[in-house]
């Protein structure tokens, strides 16, 4: 069963999910067809692709990820308008800096993802990773406390995010 | 709109022109992208300009032309793999002959009349 | 419908195919395959030549769609004689590839015969859309295959060649494009029904159109002012390569012949014989120009090269004179220039293997190891080529000469043939004597030895021109009712009546 | 009505992309040139999809994909061929 | 069409819009090139992805059929985003491009 | 088809007597001798029908196209040539036996010698003039060979180029007055020609084809001015000068006006064309002759003079001026020949030809000396000698010519001063030769008399100059009667050849010349001081310059105009365009067709605006490469956006994904080439490029705005009529490229594949040098797959790949299909290749990058081949809809399975094309290995 999982099984079962339900909602609604293409393809396209996708990490909560997004989302579109009226206020001047965030994810998807999650927030663009994994150089558009938004960060996203990647 | 169109195509046209008459590979191979951009939009005009006419049946009460649209496919396939085999055959040039010149090193590479032959292979 | 229609363009697509499936496979079998492929093409173009010589067009609607809403592929005298000539060229220098020229580099096979399903396409397809596609697949292929073997001088004249031809593609596209947009055709017949009737206030755009046309067909076959790229191009190339490439001009050729004798011919109404007037002495120009090439030529495959420019000069003044006689003699000069310019590049590639450093240049070097065997066959080539009695060229010459009756286009086409001729000697005996003759001490180290192979296509090619000249009769006839058939476009028109395959519902 | 919102949306996306132009000319650098870019694909998008609410047509959605697609491809090839030289190596 | 949707609709589609300008608008106007790479990553990004979920209510509802390809192209849009950014700012550092004065802390070498 | 045979035979032995070659020498003479024996004995039972004035024609069509057929004549002018070229012939190959060294390619030497004698035959037994004229420049090219026999002298072979260029180039010019005379008399038959003999002298052309046909018949016998190849074609072995260019080619031309005498002779033109050329050929030869030291000089020299002397005879117009001429050929055939075979056997006797080194031969060979001193003084005219008799009776013509006034005594005074030139040079030839003191240095001391059989040929054809000499009616009076009247056509004059007609005015002639003669030769040493003050010229050094000049002019304007320039060539090219164009485009005008303008919108006018700045950038920006190629996407995006604003979704897709895979392209050549251009084109240059750059848009601009403007029908209706109900599917431009002209789709694909193969071939063993900084001169980053782009960019390949599916499975009906599928597959796993690198991707490949390209071509053509099995043409399509259960309805095409071949075909050329590129980077860079 195992060899069998190994050659022909579903090495990333999140993402089989995920291809099947885009494949229906691609279909133009739910139908038989749709249901067999849409399983041979989430089947058959991760085995295909698996070796593009080696090491990775186990997502051992699913649904906490789904709540990551949620929160995410409503995270990007509160701010935004923060940064819209900076742009578009002439009078205010940005204070722009560059700042390392020393990370404790270790998995470099996650840190990635955490990575993601910053550039899309408002105010914040992920720069560079540092090459051992440690650090990440933020640049921040308008910075207050350079404190006070690392550990914003740290309670908002990368807490998540271990527990999301263990 | 035709106007505009066509104007567009001139310009595209003149832009890759000049640029093919450029002493250098690689403006020149802008320069014939360029040029395939232009043919490729006044191949697909010959259907002439249609905005809401789909080439797809059930899709709209009239139809475009879609035998200009195929063709154009296939001008821009059978372009791509030239401009493919033009880019690399310019780095091979360059390679060949350590210059990006069309016409590569010139001392090099054309001997004038008259100019030494190389010594005969003799024992 | 005979599906054997398809098979000049399927065999070589599939052995094609087997030869990328086969890339890493030992070169024997490649080779093997290659050969094989090669000869059926050959043999199907033989069988293709037999049945056209009725005179009969054979139509092959592709896709079973109806001229001239789909590609039709169209079988008549002219197309079958250009696959029977390319086929025979072909072959040999395939052969002659398996000296080692096919070990220089990847994929030679395949390339070699995918320029061959081009070709055929071009000579078969009786859709003018297709024709572009056609000329791509040979060109690319082409590119490939002059590319081939690699070496720093082939490089600079590949590019050249290339650009070139883009810029023709581009060209070519346009006046499809607009002759479409006036039209709304592709079929080369239906367009033949449908330009004589074009509206008067649409009849510049047709004209340029056309014009535009004959300015790609001009550069395909080297017609001056397009010519250039063509002897450093060609006298680079591996010797098969370049040797095959006799053919690639012939192609603008095929192309002039067909569009302006279907399209833009006799019946075109204000359109009639369209751009012929500019033919003629720009074609006189070339051959002149080709002569003072070979003149000028500090080598032997320069030389070669240039006789391609004279023999293209030479066609497209015939051509361009519009009559049955001169079509026919051109034709019978084509079979003629074509084979044996591809059996001259491979003596001359020969001939290089045996002279060291010296290569082909026209100097002094140390004799050749197999003088007079290459000696002989670089006379008879030359001589078939300058168009000397008693070979094949001189027939193709006499045929030329005497197919325009007198008028100040006779003055022209005879002084500069015949003083073109005249130079053309001097400029083979002096090439030839200084190479075979004009030896100094020494040895080559390591000259190339003839093996059987390449002796045999090299002299096949070159001897062409004895077997042009003991079958000049029946050559000359088919010539004749093909240069019949090509002037009475009416014929080729009724091909959009072919009906179809009745179609089932399902398979 | 919401003709109206297309119609004044697309004026704004249209202003945003002779915006983006105009930084694209500009530079001074190259990030900047290809962050223009970049933008300039994503506002197509924008263009794309409210050209085929105004038209009714669901057509050129997968365009509108492909130019999201295309554009990262695109922009990030850029930004590597600055960092690196060789896009792919 | 219900006249809410109808609103929904508007009220993305302009918002939408205005997100997108204001990206343009701060590509322009910001000082340095890292401060502009802040407009296109978020506010063009979120102004579009608001236009396109629009255009999925819009045909959703208008077609009386779920009309999803838009999600596809939100998500390659939030998934790409960052990474083109990343990828700009690297070569921004590598280049060493200018910084607008008062910038504090520093790019890292690359 | 003896006649036939007898020209064919010699063929057949030039082929086989090579295989005797290694039998010996005497072996191959004997077999070369069948041949012309044979050809005697078959010629042998025609002669009383020829003496009796018929005309035999023996006709085989071959051309008739071109009025070509193999059709042989024998009458008394062909028959006398025959006998000539056959006898002569046997003797130089008995000659040659001795003359020819062991160890020289006999083979070569006989074949050749066999060659131009059916050559010869030929063209004298020809009937047609078109193959004459085939046999004619066989001549010209055999003697070549021949004459280079020794090629590794420089001499010998610039003596046969020139040979070949005077002969073979005056051939040109006879083929171009043969076939004047076809078009005019309509045959090329003899028998057609000679009875429209009236025609064609009254006809308009008739100068023209006269000067060419003399062209053609000056240069191969070496009348003046082209009588300059014959001496130095004396470099050829004596045999060959004996055969060649004394007995039968230099013949060759005086035979051609023997034959066309009847049509062309006869009028003022041809009466002051050929005489006066004879008459300075005549005094030309004889003068030189002279002067020569060289004995094969001096009878080069006078053979030039002879051949000027029977060109003089047939330019009299007279019909005893033509016998004269015929006899005149047959008696200097004997006595030249053997005077060459003479000096021949002297050159190998004494290793030299040098008269100033050869003195006193009588003591050493007096049996040689006997016979070249009878054939000498036949030369010279001696009575009792046939050189006597034609002689004479070229001295009675020149009397005979009603020339008004002093111009009456020219031709006799000129005949006599040649006479006396004649006598001296002959004179010289015994004296300066057999006595005159003793050998100077000579290389070979002391000479012998020659092999016995080596003399025969002397011998018999010094025995014909007595006979001739004493007994002219019995020996030669019906050959020459029968070749009279073939000349003449039939119309044979009164004349006796008797020895002497008594004492008359040509008597004192011969006598003035006679004594004459030997008075010039007694004060010779006058003469040749004299002769000293003119420096001689080499012909064959001035004709090696004048080739070296015209190849030296031909090469500089060769290359001045073919300079490897593609700018040139690019710029011709465009040129001719807006030439041929231009015309066309000024009736057009700014036209604007019935259909009008239509209203434009905001947003297409600002991306119209946005294409042109772009577009304009591009070409103003283009220093700046990799600015350039940021403004070209920008107009790529507008193009694609244009093709979706005018209602072609599959376009602007394909546009999109093409155009970004050509950045992707462009960057990696970017990479190994300069970052910015350098200024090189004068600001004339960039200004003319500059306005051909605006010609060709403004003609592009004008021909789309015509175009847009007017309606037209196409046959398009077809496509979406039956695209659903045909082809099984409603995207039309889908089912246009899959099935109703799929054949363009598989041409496109293999396009696509063999691009693939050309490239990977291409780079397999480039050699680029990466550059070690960016044009900027930073060090390139060592961060070469970052992190983010790595992680996120894994996921995204199943992703795209399922987005490519879709895109893939819906292009029949909706926009999309293999070719965007293919690309966008193409790009995801590009992505991967520039997140992670070539090696990390590469190695994660389930196969080589190439068989994608001949699966997919092979599924396209399969497919195609598929309908073969039902009858059916190649790419005839089929579908049907299909009931499974579970999956319910869908609807299977044949199409589809062409469109996964296209599919296939495009991801693996595109990827092919990339990876090739990519790799270029991976031999130059050693970059650390990939985890
Ligand atoms: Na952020
Ligand atoms: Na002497």
């Amino acid at each position: 069963m195992k060899a069998l999982n190994g050659r022909f099984g579903l090495p990333h079962p999140m993402l089989s999910i995920t291809l099947f339900l885009i494949w229906q909602a691609l279909s133009n609604g739910i139908s038989g067809g749709s249901v067999v293409l849409g399983l041979a393809l989430a089947w058959l396209l991760p085995l295909f692709t698996r070796n593009f996708w080696p090491n990775n990490p186990a997502i051992r909560r699913p649904f906490r990820f789904l709540t990551y997004i949620v929160r995410v989302v409503w995270d990007i579109t509160v701010a935004s308008v923060n940064v819209a009226m900076l742009v578009l206020n002439p009078t205010r001047k940005p204070r722009p800096a560059f700042v390392v965030f020393p990370l404790e994810l270790e998995h470099p998807l996650a840190i990635s993802t955490l990575a993601g999650t910053i550039s899309l927030t408002p105010g914040t663009v992920s720069a560079d990773i540092s090459d051992d994994n440690t650090l990440l150089l933020i640049h921040v558009l308008d910075m207050d406390d350079e404190a006070d938004l690392v550990e914003t960060i740290k309670r908002h996203y990368e807490r998540p995010l271990r527990e999301i990647f263990k | 709109m035709e106007i505009l169109f066509a104007f567009v195509i001139g310009t595209l046209t003149a832009s890759g022109v000049y640029l093919i008459l450029r002493a250098r590979t690689f403006p020149v191979v802008v320069g014939l992208t360029m040029l395939s951009y232009a043919v490729n939009l006044f191949l697909f005009a010959t259907g002439r300009l249609v905005t809401a006419g789909q080439p797809i049946i059930g899709s709209a009460k009239s139809y475009t032309d879609p035998l200009p649209q195929a063709l154009v496919l296939t001008a821009i396939v059978i372009g791509f793999a030239m401009t493919a085999f033009v880019v690399v055959l310019a780095l091979r040039s360059r390679a060949d002959t350590g210059d990006d010149h069309v016409d590569g090193q010139k001392e090099a590479f054309w001997p004038e009349p008259g100019a030494k032959p190389a010594p005969e292979e003799t024992r | 419908m005979n599906h054997w229609l398809t098979a000049p363009i399927l065999l070589p697509l599939l052995g094609g195919i087997l030869q990328i499936f086969l890339s890493f496979a030992p070169l024997g079998l490649r080779r093997t395959l290659g050969l094989a492929t090669t000869s059926l093409i050959l043999v199907v173009s033989i069988s293709l030549l037999l049945l056209a010589d009725d005179g009969a067009y054979r139509v092959y609607a592709l896709g079973n769609w109806a001229p001239p809403f789909g590609i039709v592929l169209v079988l008549d005298r002219l197309s079958a004689l250009m696959l029977f000539m390319t086929a025979l060229l072909a072959l040999f220098c395939h052969i002659y590839s398996t000296r080692g020229t096919d070990a220089q580099g990847r994929h030679f096979h395949a390339l070699f015969l995918f320029q061959l399903m081009g070709l055929n396409i071009a000579f078969l397809t009786g859709d003018l859309f297709n024709l572009f596609v056609a000329f791509e697949v040979l060109l690319i292929a082409s590119y490939g295959l002059l590319m081939h073997g690699g070496g720093t001088a082939r490089s600079v004249p590949g590019l050249h060649y290339v650009v070139l031809n883009l810029i023709g593609s581009s060209l070519f596209l346009i006046s499809v494009g607009l002759l479409y947009s006036v039209v709304g055709t592709l079929n080369m017949a239906d367009l033949a029904v449908k330009v004589p009737q074009v509206a008067p206030e649409d009849l510049p755009l047709v004209q340029a159109a056309g014009m535009m046309l004959l300015v790609v067909f001009a550069l395909k076959a080297a017609l001056l002012p397009l010519c250039f790229w063509l002897p450093r191009a060609y006298a680079n190339a591996t010797a098969p390569v370049a040797a095959l490439f006799a053919v690639m001009t012939k192609v603008g050729i095929y192309a002039i012949l067909r569009v302006y004798s279907l399209i833009f011919g006799d019946q075109a109404g204000p359109l009639a014989n369209l751009g012929m007037d500019w033919l003629f002495p720009l074609a006189l120009v070339t051959l002149a120009f080709g002569v003072i090439g070979a003149l000028g030529a500090d080598g032997l495959r320069k030389l070669v090269a240039w006789q391609v420019i004279i023999s293209v000069g030479t066609l497209l003044a015939a051509i361009s004179l519009h009559s049955e006689a001169s079509t026919s003699a051109a034709l019978f000069y084509l079979l003629n220039t074509t084979w044996v310019v591809g059996g001259l590049f491979l003596v001359t590639d020969l001939i290089a293997r045996q002279r060291g450093s010296a290569a082909d240049r026209i100097v002094t070097a140390p004799r050749m190891r197999s003088r007079t065997l290459l000696s002989v066959l670089f006379m008879i080539g030359a001589t078939a080529a300058a168009g000397l009695p008693p070979l094949s060229g001189f027939f193709a010459k006499v045929l030329i000469l005497e197919s325009v009756k007198p008028s100040p286009e006779m003055g022209w086409l005879w002084s500069v043939i015949l003083i073109g001729s005249f130079l053309t000697v001097i400029a083979y005996s002096r090439a030839g004597s200084i190479v075979f003759w004009r030896n100094v001490e020494g040895h080559v180290k390591d000259p190339g030895h003839l093996t059987l192979p390449v002796t045999v296509s090299a002299g096949a090619l070159i001897s062409l021109s004895l077997v042009i000249v003991a079958l000049a009769e029946p050559i000359n006839r088919y010539a004749d009712a093909t240069a019949e058939q090509l002037h009475t476009p009416s014929a080729y028109i009724e091909i959009l009546q072919t009906p179809v395959v009745t179609r089932r519902e399902s398979l | 009505m919401i003709t109206i919102a297309l119609k004044v949306t697309l004026a704004m996306v249209t202003l945003a992309v002779i915006l983006n132009v105009i930084r694209l000319i500009k530079g001074p650098d190259a990030p900047d040139r290809i962050l223009a870019l970049d933008s300039l694909y994503i506002n197509a998008i924008a263009l794309i999809v409210l050209f085929s609410m105004l038209i009714h047509s669901r057509l050129y959605i997968q365009s509108a994909l492909l130019i999201a697609v295309m554009g990262f491809v695109g922009t990030i090839a850029l930004a590597k061929h600055l960092k690196r030289g060789s896009v792919i190596e | 069409m219900h006249l809410a949707l109808e609103i929904l609709i508007v009220v993305l589609l302009i918002t939408g819009g205005l997100f997108a300008l204001a990206g343009a608008i701060g590509l322009l106007s910001l000082p340095d090139f890292y401060t502009r790479l802040h407009a296109p990553t978020k506010a063009t990004t979120l102004g579009v992805g608001g236009i396109v979920f629009s255009s999925m209510i819009f045909f959703s509802f208008g077609n009386k059929s779920l009309e999803v390809e838009e999600i596809l192209i939100m998500v390659f849009l939030f998934l790409t985003a960052p990474i083109s950014a990343n990828m700009l700012a690297k070569a921004a550092m590598h280049l060493k491009v200018d910084r607008m004065e008062g910038t504090k802390g520093h790019p890292w070498d690359q | 088809m003896t006649l036939a045979l007898v020209v064919l035979l010699p063929f057949l032995g030039a082929i086989v007597a090579p295989l005797f070659a290694q039998a010996g020498r005497t072996a191959i003479a004997i077999a070369s001798s069948v041949p012309p024996v044979i050809a005697l004995a078959a010629l042998y039972p025609l002669w009383p029908a020829v003496e009796a004035g018929h005309v035999l024609v023996q006709t085989q069509s071959w051309l008739p196209d071109i009025g070509l057929s193999l059709s042989f004549r024998l009458d008394g002018l062909s028959l006398l040539f025959a006998l000539l070229i056959l006898i002569i012939g046997l003797l130089i190959i008995l000659y040659s036996r001795y003359y020819l060294k062991k160890h020289e390619n006999i083979g070569k030497f006989y074949s050749l010698l066999l060659t131009f004698m059916g050559s010869m035959l030929g063209i004298v037994m020809s009937s047609n003039l078109v193959l004459m004229l085939v046999f004619w420049e066989l001549t010209s090219l055999v003697s070549f060979l021949l004459i280079s026999f020794w090629n590794d002298k420089q001499d010998a072979r610039r003596g046969a180029r020139m040979a070949l260029a005077v002969t073979g180039g005056g051939g040109l010019a006879l083929l171009a007055g043969v076939l004047l005379i076809g078009q005019v008399v309509g045959s090329y038959e003899l028998d057609d020609v000679l009875a429209a003999a009236q025609l064609v002298k009254a006809h308009a052309l008739y100068p023209v084809i006269l000067v060419l046909v003399l062209l053609g018949a000056f240069t191969k016998s070496a009348q003046f001015p082209f009588h300059f190849w014959l001496p130095h074609a004396m470099q050829a072995p004596t045999p060959v000068s004996a055969y060649l260019h004394s007995a039968t080619m230099v013949k060759a031309g005086i035979f051609l006006m023997a034959r066309l005498y009847p049509v062309l002779a006869g009028t003022p033109e041809w009466f002051y064309l050929v005489s006066f050329t004879g008459m300075v050929t005549l005094l030309v030869g004889a003068y030189v002759a002279l002067f020569k030291h060289d004995m094969k000089g001096l009878l080069a020299h006078s053979t030039v003079s002879h051949l000027g002397l029977i060109t003089l005879l047939f330019g009299m117009g007279t019909k005893l001026a033509a016998v004269a001429a015929v006899f005149h050929v047959i008696n200097h055939a004997t006595f030249k020949a053997s005077l060459f075979m003479a000096t021949g056997i002297i050159d190998h006797e004494t290793g030299t030809r040098d008269m100033r080194q050869i003195n006193g031969l009588w003591k050493f060979m007096p049996y040689t000396a006997t016979l070249s001193m009878v054939a000498a003084a036949s030369m010279a005219g001696v009575p009792l000698l046939n050189g006597f008799l034609s002689k004479e009776m070229f001295f009675a013509e020149s009397l005979e010519l009603n020339l008004p006034g002093l111009w009456a005594y020219v031709p006799p005074v000129i005949a006599t001063l040649a006479g006396i030139f004649a006598v001296a040079y002959s004179a010289r030839f015994i004296h300066d030769v057999f006595f005159n003191g003793k050998p100077v240095d000579l290389p070979i001391y002391p000479p012998h008399e020659p092999p016995r059989y080596m003399k025969i040929p002397v011998e018999i054809l010094v025995f014909a100059c007595v006979m001739v000499g004493m007994f002219p009616a019995i020996s030669v009076g019906p050959l020459l009667n029968a070749a009279s009247a073939a000349t003449l056509a039939g119309d044979v004059p009164d004349y006796h050849l008797v020895v002497i007609h008594g004492f008359n005015l040509p008597l004192v002639m011969s006598f003035i010349a006679f004594f004459g003669g030997l008075l010039m030769y007694t004060q010779r040493q006058r003469f040749f001081d004299f002769h000293e003050r003119f420096r001689e010229i080499d012909e064959k050094a001035v004709f090696e310059a004048v080739v070296a000049r015209l190849s030296e002019k031909a090469r500089a304007l060769t290359s001045f105009i073919e300079n490897g320039s593609l700018q040139r060539y690019a710029m011709l090219l465009i040129v001719a365009t807006i030439v041929v164009a231009i015309y066309p485009m000024f009736e057009l005008g700014l036209s604007i067709g019935s259909m009008g303008i239509s209203p434009v919108d905001a947003p297409t006018v600002v991306a119209g605006l946005i294409l042109i700045t772009c577009a304009v950038g591009t070409a103003a920006m283009h220093r700046e490469r990799l600015y350039a190629l940021i403004l070209l996407s920008v107009v790529g995006l507008m193009v694609a956006l244009a093709f979706a604003r005018f209602s072609a979704p599959d376009l602007a897709m394909t546009q999109l994904s093409v155009e970004v895979v050509t950045i992707v392209l462009l960057m990696l050549a970017l990479y190994y080439l300069p970052s910015w251009t350098p200024v090189e084109a004068s600001r004339f240059r960039r200004w003319r490029d500059i306005v051909i750059a605006l010609l060709a848009g403004a003609g592009m601009f004008l021909v789309t705005l015509a175009m847009l403007t007017r309606p037209f029908d196409s046959i398009s209706r077809y496509f979406l009529e039956n695209s659903v109900s045909g082809g099984g599917g409603s995207n039309v431009v889908n089912v246009i490229l899959v099935d109703f002209r799929g054949f363009d789709t598989l041409g496109e694909i293999t396009v696509l594949g063999i691009a693939a193969l050309g490239i990977f071939a291409m780079l397999r063993d480039a050699k680029l040098a990466a550059p070690p900084t960016d044009g900027q001169g930073h060090p390139w980053s060592t961060d070469a797959h970052p992190t983010m782009l790595q992680q996120i960019s894994r996921p995204l390949l199943p992703m795209a790949l399922m987005v490519s599916v879709y895109i893939f499975l819906r292009g029949h009906n909706l926009p999309g299909g293999g070719f965007i599928a293919g690309l966008v597959t193409s790009v995801a796993l590009i992505v991967q290749y520039i997140a992670s690198g070539m090696h990390w991707s590469h190695r994660r490949m389930p196969f080589s990058l190439t068989t994608p390209i001949g699966l997919g071509l092979l599924a396209a053509t399969v497919t195609g081949m598929a309908s073969f099995a039902f009858g059916f043409p190649f790419l005839t399509s089929t579908f049907s809809h299909m009931h499974w259960p579970l999956v319910g309805d869908f609807e299977l095409a044949s199409a589809m399975a062409f469109d996964v071949g296209v599919y296939l075909t495009v991801v693996g050329a595109t990827l092919t094309i990339l990876a090739s590129l990519g790799r270029l980077s991976m031999k130059s860079n050693a970059m650390p290995e990939d985890s």
